[in-house]
């Protein structure tokens, strides 16, 4: 049974867990949460595609497997379209009455920032565009980890990443963050969310409706990684809320073109409070945290111009 | 390498059809620190239970949420997230 | 074998005149290829395709080089190196067609053409039947006319399979028109 | 009720394909593959294949898409060619070592640089060692058929691996010839679902393209290696019901004239077919030579090979590619390996022929063989001949 969208705490979660212990992710690794909250509010009538990544090299080193929902993987640029075709089949063999009668599975993809904004992002803008009833979901931790913490199109302004080291002509990456949901958005596909493992009931809620609706929906969750934005362990939760409290990390949907702020955060806690947690940002100067400040405002700024009311408030400094 | 399977004992076209059984991998050596539930002071939110990456907390009969130790890597994230201060990580010594 | 060489311009259906003749000889259950020769072509340039016939097997996979017979499609390709390319190979006992107002007799004193000629004023068929100088069909009927290679009927049956209505209405108008006023000589 | 049909190779593969009753389809456009799913799309939109047509945006999603859809249990289908087979390349890979009985045709092309969208074998002589079953055919009647026999080859659950169905682009692709186009009922029953062990199923779930680490990958590359082996033996059989069924047999390679042969020419596909005509010229002019046209490619069934090869004097091998830097053609390579250790062995002579899509004459093949007469008589002085490249002259 899917969970009712009127759950009302993380207690009435399905206690059923499709995603086993055992797995060989991190410490404290964002991917786990979400790889345990995605199979537990679609399963088990869910087919996952995974793309090579951290999730992927982790959950499915032979002899062991941490899914017990079935799940493959193909490549590293091609969830999207491996997913395609496994809902495709699934129409064309329900259709000849051959295979998975009278049920809906859902299919879902769960892919890192890598392997959506850069290498798969054709693949994934293919499947959008070709309407493919399915869920995306980007675990953005903003770089290459499995291959130990590369840049990638969603690495943010001035993190540092192994490939945008801090020198004395570089202050970590140089380029802003790609807008990956935005592109998702641009394909006029029915559902774009952007979600956090800090509000698990409001993810929740975006996984259930995404894979309710008809048609291509997209899910972009952060995924702190306390690898590789040099952070403890127990913080993953901590600097995943803090993303949502600063408004670097605004938690909204766009259903059927409608955009909605579904976590508004009425005072916002200055960008610091998130920089500072993580050893990533470390280098940077007092002046720099003012510039990202400043490029965060403007993105706020946005944000409520877009939700026609302040669903973001003004900076309160505690 | 003796216990490992032969080319045609593994199932075929590189799939694993014991779903699940990264149970099989205990990964209880992987941890540092060990959380330590107070039951006294748990108010049952489960979020421990909810955030837990390792999927290593249960909700027992009682109500009160158990760490499985065989499969709890020590991360803090239930200690850190308790909201009753209820979790403590506590250094094990060997 | 009989081995025919179409040429005409990207987008005039040479390639499809030669596919329907030998779709019209594998109907009457011969054995035929037809095949185009594809460059960087686009719409206007001139084109080739080929057409081989035969009552068995057909090994040949090589393109025609000394046809038996070269069929012409619009008449502004016998000049300069179209031209050339229009008389390659020709061989004793090869026979032209073409698309022309001209007589055969006439057509032949100009190419210096020794050998069998039959000339159609394709296009004048094709505008007055099908409105527009779409000359492959007439071309075909020409080609049925003097090479004698299938019987007409296969030919309008292969059209009864491709076409409807007013399209296959037309075309066997003027491929039957074609067949009527074909002309050839020996040069 | 077969119906004999004018078609090109492209259509005469739709049609297979149609008749197969095939799940998803998915490709992209290429050159000169693009009228097989042409055709398809049309067969789809008119209601006469119930399939779904995955537009795609790329041939490596092609390929991943019809992977996708092989898991989930589905009949797949895709084609392409040349730029487009290289950019599957890593894909080719995974679905050989998923074990998914993916049929995929490929009108062979050239590769890059020069652009050119004619024929050769360089496309798929890059990828042949990917663990696919691949068949190279020499007509479109032989292309039609053996899409039919891929699927039953490709789906018995002692094979299942992927199979290609290479045939020469435009000279075959777009030829139109007669095609017998077999019955959709019959091609069923000879061809009929299988239920796969492993497939993408929430009552029976399974985790599918594990990793591995050194201490497994070997094992699973293995299987591979294995299932491989079985391939000959059970596409013999596939063809003897296939003879049965509608009678035509094609066996895993086809001879001409070899028993008596002093030189016996090898080529693949298309130079094969026009090969026999120079063979009839030679043999007319009192050459004892014969032609050798292997159907079954991948894998090569060694001893089978042998036997018919051994008992000539001399090799003709004609490759329609070049393996730049290596020791002459694929084919030349891969015959000349399986003699290698034989005390009595023919000869070889390689020719490097047909490259970007020059025109293989009869007259050039005859030329091959007077060739490989005289170095028979003389010596050989080249190993590898790269025929007729204007400016290169082998005082042959």
């Amino acid at each position: 049974m899917i969970m009712d969208y009127s759950m009302s705490t993380v207690k009435d979660l399905p206690r059923e867990e499709y995603f086993a212990s055992g797995h060989r992710l991190c410490q404290g690794c964002p991917e786990a949460i979400i790889a345990r909250l995605v199979t537990k509010v679609l399963g088990p009538n869910l087919i996952v595609v995974t793309p090579t990544g951290c999730l992927e090299v982790s959950t499915s080193v032979y002899p062991e497997t941490a899914w017990k929902i079935p799940w493959i993987h193909v490549a590293f640029e091609n969830a999207a379209a491996v997913a395609s075709g496994v809902e495709a089949a699934i129409r064309a063999l329900q259709r000849k009455g051959l295979k998975y009668k009278g049920r809906k599975i859902h299919v879902v993809a769960i892919a890192g920032d890598g392997g959506t904004a850069d290498i798969g992002l054709q693949a994934l803008s293919g499947a959008l565009e070709r309407g493919h009833d399915f869920v995306y979901i980007c675990m953005d931790n903003e770089a290459y980890m499995n291959t130990g913490i590369q840049r990638s199109g969603a690495t943010p302004l001035k993190a540092w990443t192994t490939t945008t080291p801090v020198g004395s002509k570089w202050r970590g990456k140089l380029q802003l963050k790609k807008d990956i949901p935005a592109i998702a958005a641009a394909h006029g596909i029915p559902y774009v969310a952007v979600a956090s493992i800090s509000h698990l009931k409001d993810f929740a809620y975006k996984v259930k409706k995404a894979a309710e609706i008809d048609g291509p929906a997209y899910i972009h969750v952060q995924a702190p990684c306390p690898t590789g934005w040099r952070f403890d362990s127990s913080k993953t939760i901590e600097v995943a809320r803090l993303g949502v409290l600063t408004g670097m990390w605004v938690l909204y949907e766009i259903e059927r073109g409608v955009f909605k702020v579904t976590v508004p955060v009425p005072q916002r806690r200055p960008v610091e409070d998130y920089l500072m947690l993580q050893g990533r940002f470390r280098h940077l100067t007092k002046e720099e945290i003012e510039e990202v400040q400043r490029y965060v405002d403007e993105q706020v700024e946005k944000v409520n111009k877009r939700a026609g009311y302040t669903a973001i408030g003004p900076v309160v400094r505690l | 390498m003796s216990e490992l399977k032969k080319w045609f004992e593994l199932p075929i076209g590189c799939t694993n059809i014991e779903p699940g059984s990264s149970l099989n991998n205990i990964t209880a050596g992987w941890r540092v620190f060990t959380p330590v539930i107070d039951e006294k002071k748990c108010t049952k939110c489960y979020l421990c239970w909810a955030f837990c990456p390792e999927n290593a907390i249960k909700i027992a009969d009682d109500g009160f949420p158990k760490t499985d130790y065989r499969y709890c890597k020590g991360c803090g994230i239930c200690s850190n997230e308790c909201p009753a201060k209820a979790i403590t990580m506590i250094r094990q010594e060997v | 074998m009989i081995e025919i060489r179409w040429h005409g311009r990207g987008g005039q259906g040479a390639v499809t005149a030669a596919e329907l003749l030998a779709s019209a000889a594998i109907m009457e259950g011969k054995w035929a290829q037809a095949f185009p020769s594809f460059g960087a072509e686009r719409r206007g340039a001139p084109v080739q395709a080929y057409t081989r016939i035969d009552d068995k097997p057909i090994y040949n996979r090589s393109f025609i080089y000394e046809p038996d017979v070269v069929v012409v499609l619009d008449p502004s390709l016998l000049e300069g190196a179209e031209l050339r390319d229009v008389l390659s190979g020709l061989k004793a006992g090869s026979k032209l067609i073409v698309n022309t107002k001209l007589s055969p007799k006439s057509l032949a004193e100009k190419l210096h053409f020794k050998g069998e000629v039959a000339t159609i004023d394709a296009t004048a068929i094709a505008l007055e039947v099908i409105g527009r100088p779409i000359v492959n069909t007439a071309m075909l009927g020409a080609v049925v006319k003097t090479v004698g290679v299938v019987d007409p009927s296969s030919v309008l049956k292969v059209l009864e399979k491709r076409f409807s209505g007013g399209v296959l209405k037309r075309n066997i108008e003027a491929i039957k028109r074609a067949y009527e006023s074909t002309l050839q000589e020996v040069a | 009720m077969a119906q004999r049909m004018a078609l090109s190779t492209n259509y005469a593969i739709a049609y297979a394909v149609k008749n197969c009753d095939v799940d998803v389809i998915a490709a992209y456009p290429i050159t000169p593959q693009t009228t097989v799913v042409e055709r398809l799309s049309e067969f789809v939109a008119n209601g006469e294949l119930d399939a779904e047509y995955i537009p795609v945006e790329s041939e490596h999603s092609a390929l991943s898409a019809v992977i996708g859809a092989s898991a989930a249990g589905a009949r797949v289908f895709t084609a392409t060619a040349s730029q487009g087979l290289a950019l599957m390349h890593e894909v080719l890979f995974m679905a050989s070592g998923m074990r998914l009985p993916i049929v995929m045709s490929i009108a062979n092309r050239t590769l890059s640089m020069p652009l050119n969208i004619h024929n050769d074998h360089q496309d798929m002589m890059s990828s042949r060692d990917c663990g696919w079953i691949q068949i190279y055919i020499s007509s479109a009647q032989e292309a039609h058929d053996t899409v039919i026999q891929a699927y039953r080859l490709a789906e018995r659950l002692d094979i299942l691996l992927p199979v290609c169905v290479c045939y020469d682009g435009y000279v075959l692709s777009h030829t139109y010839e007669p095609v017998e186009v077999r019955d959709k009922q019959k091609v069923l029953e000879y061809t009929p679902r299988v239920e796969r062990p492993h497939v993408l199923d929430p009552d029976k779930p399974i985790t599918m393209g594990v990793m591995a680490l050194p201490n497994y990958t070997y094992e699973f590359k293995y299987q591979v290696v294995d299932a491989l082996k079985r391939v000959p033996k059970a596409l013999e059989e596939v063809d003897a019901e296939f003879a049965d069924k509608f009678g035509v047999k094609y066996g895993l390679y086809e001879e001409y004239m070899c028993s008596d042969a002093d030189v016996i020419m090898i080529a693949l596909g298309a130079i094969a077919s026009t090969a026999r005509l120079a063979i009839d010229n030679l043999r007319s002019k009192g050459f004892r030579i014969g032609l050798f046209r292997p159907r079954l490619y991948r894998p090569i069934p060694v001893e089978l090979w042998k036997s018919v090869l051994r008992k000539a004097k001399m090799l003709a091998i004609v490759d329609r590619a070049i393996a730049f830097g290596g020791c002459g053609g694929p084919l030349f390579s891969d015959v000349a390996t399986m003699f290698i250790n034989d005390s009595e062995r023919p000869l070889m002579i390689n020719f490097i022929a047909g490259i970007g899509g020059r025109d293989v004459t009869v007259r050039d093949l005859e030329q091959m063989g007077l060739m490989a007469f005289k170095s028979l008589e003389e010596g050989l002085k080249e190993q590898c001949i790269y025929f007729g490249v204007r400016g290169v002259d082998y005082g042959l």
